[in-house]
């Protein structure tokens, strides 16, 4: 038999495989090396990077529940400065696509961090994260008003000749909407979904677990709702969807790929297994040859027919 | 390294009451890891608890291949791990982090808090079998605490130790800190000095936050090296979740975040910025 | 010491304690006696109603997800007139607060039934679940909108004497709006959370798991959801909250409860253990006692100080 | 009932890969279980997997207080419960549901499908009690499933076995319908008649449901009442949820929802509305 197809084309880019890993959980693609080697991974989407550096949250940031976790690690990041001084000249030399996550308050903030992000900096794409609050309109997110996106995406697009995928927040009322408004701006692919806005009491000492109280959920537990929305999403809009949320087995990728997602994201899978993109890899394959199908894109959608 | 290691020994340690266990391990994590270092458990099979559990890894025995970890039962992770028998395999990803510094020479004094002494067993191991003079300062609340933690394994291993408890049924009552300041005290004075002349003194230090913050300026004040051993809660174990870190500040007051599971969770006592608002 | 004071003033009734069940899970009240007797709850809520008796969805209705489980009923119930004739009678019997949930797809429903409940009924109070689609209006959702949501919600009370419980749906961008809206309505108290939107695909059959495609979402998966809600709408209205979602032990009751949640609902922790409400009222007196509370009460809100 | 029951034997039947197993419980469930009947068990002690799991009651001892499960592990529920080991306690809730009617007298005819076997046996034993004349027929794949379904204990059991397997690797080759269907037309011509005349019959199915729909078309045609068995996904077992509903009409045609767990998981065959759109 010949060998599974995974070549995944995305928003432009020829991806190797549809495995990519989630911004924030695989910190700037070095981290997990030892375990799951960069070219064995269609991609990778580093940290949410700001304008300028900053120090996040106080502790505790992260906590456990039911099948899931809580974290408000508050965009920690080297600022792009130091980005590009200290971090690009290393995932330039990785042997896979490497993604930049982008994070800001304001339209400017994603314009500045755009215009320095050319595709001659090797980088493949911008993962513009539009989950923040928008603290020039009022605290309205971008993540949550659909005009607002589009506008943030449109305006990162006139930046940059990277190819723009937008991050979606699950924590929306029409997440359809959401999609239809960042495709309007001109996103690539669309990233679904974020961490689902959550909180957890500790019941000794009688406060918030968190440090910033509010914590975004995710995980396994979270994986119902990421599948619900890339289905509806999928249909929706013309571009890819990259889905994650709650994959850690191969299966979980199979779900979301037959839901409609182009691509798959690991995030706090990799906490739980830090070989899961690879395992994940092999099942997919597994069961692609089981299923007669000679290329893991012969699955986008897959359940919607 | 990534790897299931079965489990040799899982069993209470001291009276059942307190819940702490000693959990011997086989495999080659025995021959990397040092002391200081940790563990990062799968402590079940489903995805509840879903996330790994850090466990310092309290004794090394490259031989034999072997790692002793001392947990105590806290919630619903530590709690399923005690239900693992010898011949079961639990998955590990380790040694992480990095551990204590060995002196080359002189004294090492460890000042341990309650079952903040588990980690310091395995650099006491290593600093004797190097020839150091160990003593073992370690206050707990009452005898139980410190029979269910391991006195038993230190009494064998032969070191002075030093005990308080908060209720004085075993070795003085009061503070550990009592005991170190004492030492500082008199190794300032130098005459008599329990470090010989010359010979340089370094403190290890594991427990609450508070005793280590005291320990620590107990230390700069005498001018002896002191390093801590932190703990936050972990997803990754690896560096890439931030969810970890320790507020550190160098000599000009800058504040930087390290990572408790890659940067430590061993740091100087003097770069630790105790208690940050930040 | 004397007994911890369990009495709960809720919405204009006098409830025993602060444990309630959860529409949809706990039948019409009988089901669970020989497992929890209906004297030890607070109050028991039954199937949502509807005007006519409904068939609900095809099969299969429930799959379970990680710490979680999707249910796709469709309102089967017996419809508002069989509900009256021969439930009532039984539940009238019942030895606790018996709220009815109601459910429709245009005001004239919810109208209808508040019409044919009243306090003579011998029914404590109504839940107006109101996360149906509004068929009138282009498919809105009552639950999504909080203009719909305040409409109908007036419209319940100005036609019945029972007291009025909003339950409001988690699937929208600001629940601090939608319960605004609700008491701006009328409301005598909210419910929150009813289930998240998810699907799961069967990835044998690749076709979506549930007959009716999407699910809702409950379990231990969404609590950290439901106490986030909880919170933000504790601070935000006047009327009290029953917290649910997620709730299958005393610690998580005390966690709701510390969040804001004057009366706790247990829901999909019934399947788990029928005997949840009892555990859980034992655990939270425990805790009550060793924290020095005189009544559970004391609770509420705690952790927002 | 619900309530804790020690688990007397947890063994793999048969040959190791089709992973079917015997679970013997020892309680009180066993004083009050009817054929047909099954418990709802809670297969581990974290929220994941979180619902509890139907299995039928295949075998009721009240004299030794136990009660036989036969399971197939298929998912991560089963996959869990297969680890738990003799001493252990699983949490039950049952005996849940309407079991199977039992004739007063004549025969009673088995019609099994692969593993839906399992509920039978309690039929048939306490149908073989009652002095009644009951057949097994029953078809699977192969030999091998049989073998590891229980075969043995059925052959103990001493009934007149009719075994069909699609491969012919045990007993006919062909359908499990086929024994059924010459059994039916052999009591419509009533001579020579496999129930003597007089001698009513009655038939009990369980396996797939387009078996069982054959089953009960067959039965039907012929005048003989059947029971049918049904399998639903379920949360509470109770009746509460509405989670596991069956569509059933009566004599007019009238479509109505009963409840797997409560009113089932036995119906009268011709009630049973099969492939229901609605
Ligand atoms: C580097 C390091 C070394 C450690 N070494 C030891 C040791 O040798 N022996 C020992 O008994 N304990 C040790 N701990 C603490 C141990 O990790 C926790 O007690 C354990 O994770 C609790 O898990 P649980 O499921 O029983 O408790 P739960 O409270 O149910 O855990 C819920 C979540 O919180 C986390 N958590 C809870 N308490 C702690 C804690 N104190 N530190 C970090 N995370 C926590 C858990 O990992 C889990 O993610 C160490 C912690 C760290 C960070
Ligand atoms: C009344 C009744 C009696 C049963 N008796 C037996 C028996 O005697 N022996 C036996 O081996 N099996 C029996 N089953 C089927 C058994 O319940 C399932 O195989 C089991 O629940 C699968 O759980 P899992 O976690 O291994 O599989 P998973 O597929 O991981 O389960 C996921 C979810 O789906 C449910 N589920 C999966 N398959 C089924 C199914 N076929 N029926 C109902 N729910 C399902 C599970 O309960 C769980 O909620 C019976 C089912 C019912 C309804
Ligand atoms: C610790 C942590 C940090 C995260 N940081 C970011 C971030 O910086 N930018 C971003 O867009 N998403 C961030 N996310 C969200 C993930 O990229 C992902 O969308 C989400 O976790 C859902 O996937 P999962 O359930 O597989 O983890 C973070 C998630 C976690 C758990
Ligand atoms: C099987 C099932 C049926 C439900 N039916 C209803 C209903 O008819 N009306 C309603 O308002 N909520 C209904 N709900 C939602 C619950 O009342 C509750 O809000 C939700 O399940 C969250 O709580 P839990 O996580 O404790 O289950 C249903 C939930 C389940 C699981
Ligand atoms: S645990 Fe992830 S960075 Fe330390
Ligand atoms: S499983 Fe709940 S009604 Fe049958």
């Amino acid at each position: 038999m010949p060998p599974v197809d995974f070549r995944t084309p995305l928003a432009g880019l020829n991806l190797r495989n549809p495995l990519v890993t989630c911004s924030g959980t695989y910190g700037f693609g070095e981290e997990y090396q030892d375990y799951c080697p960069p070219e064995a991974l269609g991609a990778i989407t580093v940290k949410g990077i700001t304008p300028e550096p900053r120090l996040g949250n106080p502790l505790p940031r992260i906590t456990e529940t039911p099948g899931g976790m809580l974290n408000a690690v508050g965009l920690e990041n080297p600022g792009l400065g130091e980005f590009l001084r200290s971090y690009l000249p290393r995932l330039r030399k990785l042997p896979t696509a490497v993604i930049v996550n982008i994070s800001g308050f304001a339209v400017e903030d994603y314009v500045q961090m755009a215009r320095a992000l050319q595709s001659d900096c090797g980088l493949a794409a911008i993962e513009v994260n539009i989950s923040c609050p928008n603290v020039k309109h009022g605290g309205m997110h971008f993540g949550t008003d659909p005009q607002s996106a589009q506008e943030v995406i449109a305006a990162v697009k006139r930046e940059t000749d990277l190819p723009v995928i937008a991050k979606l927040s699950p924590n929306v009322t029409d997440i359809v909407a959401m999609a239809r408004a960042v495709e309007a701006g001109g996103a690539d692919a669309v990233s679904l979904i974020n961490t689902l806005l959550g909180m957890s009491i500790d019941i000794e000492k009688r406060r918030p677990f968190l440090a910033n109280i509010f914590g975004g959920l995710s995980g396994p537990a979270i994986r119902p709702v990421a599948v619900r929305m890339v289905w509806q999403v999928a249909q929706a809009v013309q571009i890819p969807v990259i889905g994650m949320g709650g994959i850690t087995v191969w299966q979980d990728a199979v779900e979301f790929m037959l839901a409609g997602a182009s691509a798959v994201s690991i995030g706090t899978g990799n906490f739980v297994n830090p070989r899961a993109p690879l395992a994940i890899l092999a099942g997919i394959e597994q069961y692609c040859r089981k299923n007669g199908l000679a290329s893991s894109r012969d699955l986008v959608g897959l359940a919607q027919r | 390294m990534l790897i299931d290691q079965e489990i040799v020994l899982n069993e209470i340690l001291g009276s059942a009451d307190l819940g702490i266990r000693k959990l011997v391990l086989k495999g080659p994590i025995a021959q990397q890891a040092k002391p200081g270092q940790f563990v990062h458990l799968q402590v079940g099979s489903t995805l509840d608890p879903l996330l790994r559990r850090p466990i310092s890894i309290a004794a090394i025995d490259p031989e034999c291949q072997e790692i002793t970890l001392l947990y105590k039962i806290k919630g619903k992770g530590t709690e399923l791990l005690s239900k693992a028998g010898p011949g079961q395999k639990l998955n590990l990803l380790g040694p992480l982090g990095k551990g204590f510094t060995l002196p080359a020479q002189g004294e090492l004094w460890l000042v341990a808090g309650g079952i903040g002494v588990f980690p310091l067993y395995a650099l006491a191991a290593a600093a004797k079998k190097q020839g150091l003079t160990v003593r073992l300062f370690w206050g707990g609340e009452n005898s139980s605490l410190l029979e269910c933690s391991g006195l038993a394994m230190w009494e064998e291993l032969g070191l002075p130790l030093y005990l308080s408890t908060l209720d004085g049924s075993c070795g003085k009552k009061g503070l550990v800190t009592e005991f170190l300041q004492e030492f500082l005290q008199a190794y300032r004075q130098s005459d008599p000095s329990p470090a010989a002349a010359g010979e340089p003194v370094q403190v290890a230090a594991c427990g609450p936050p508070g005793m280590m913050q005291a320990v620590t300026a107990d230390c700069l004040q005498a001018g002896v090296p002191v390093e801590v051993s932190l703990e936050e809660h972990m997803a990754c174990g690896l560096g890439a979740c931030l969810g970890c870190v320790a507020t550190l500040q160098d000599r000009q007051g800058r504040v930087r975040r390290a990572k408790v599971c890659q940067d430590g969770p061993v740091f100087r006592g003097e770069e630790v910025v105790w208690n940050a608002s930040c």
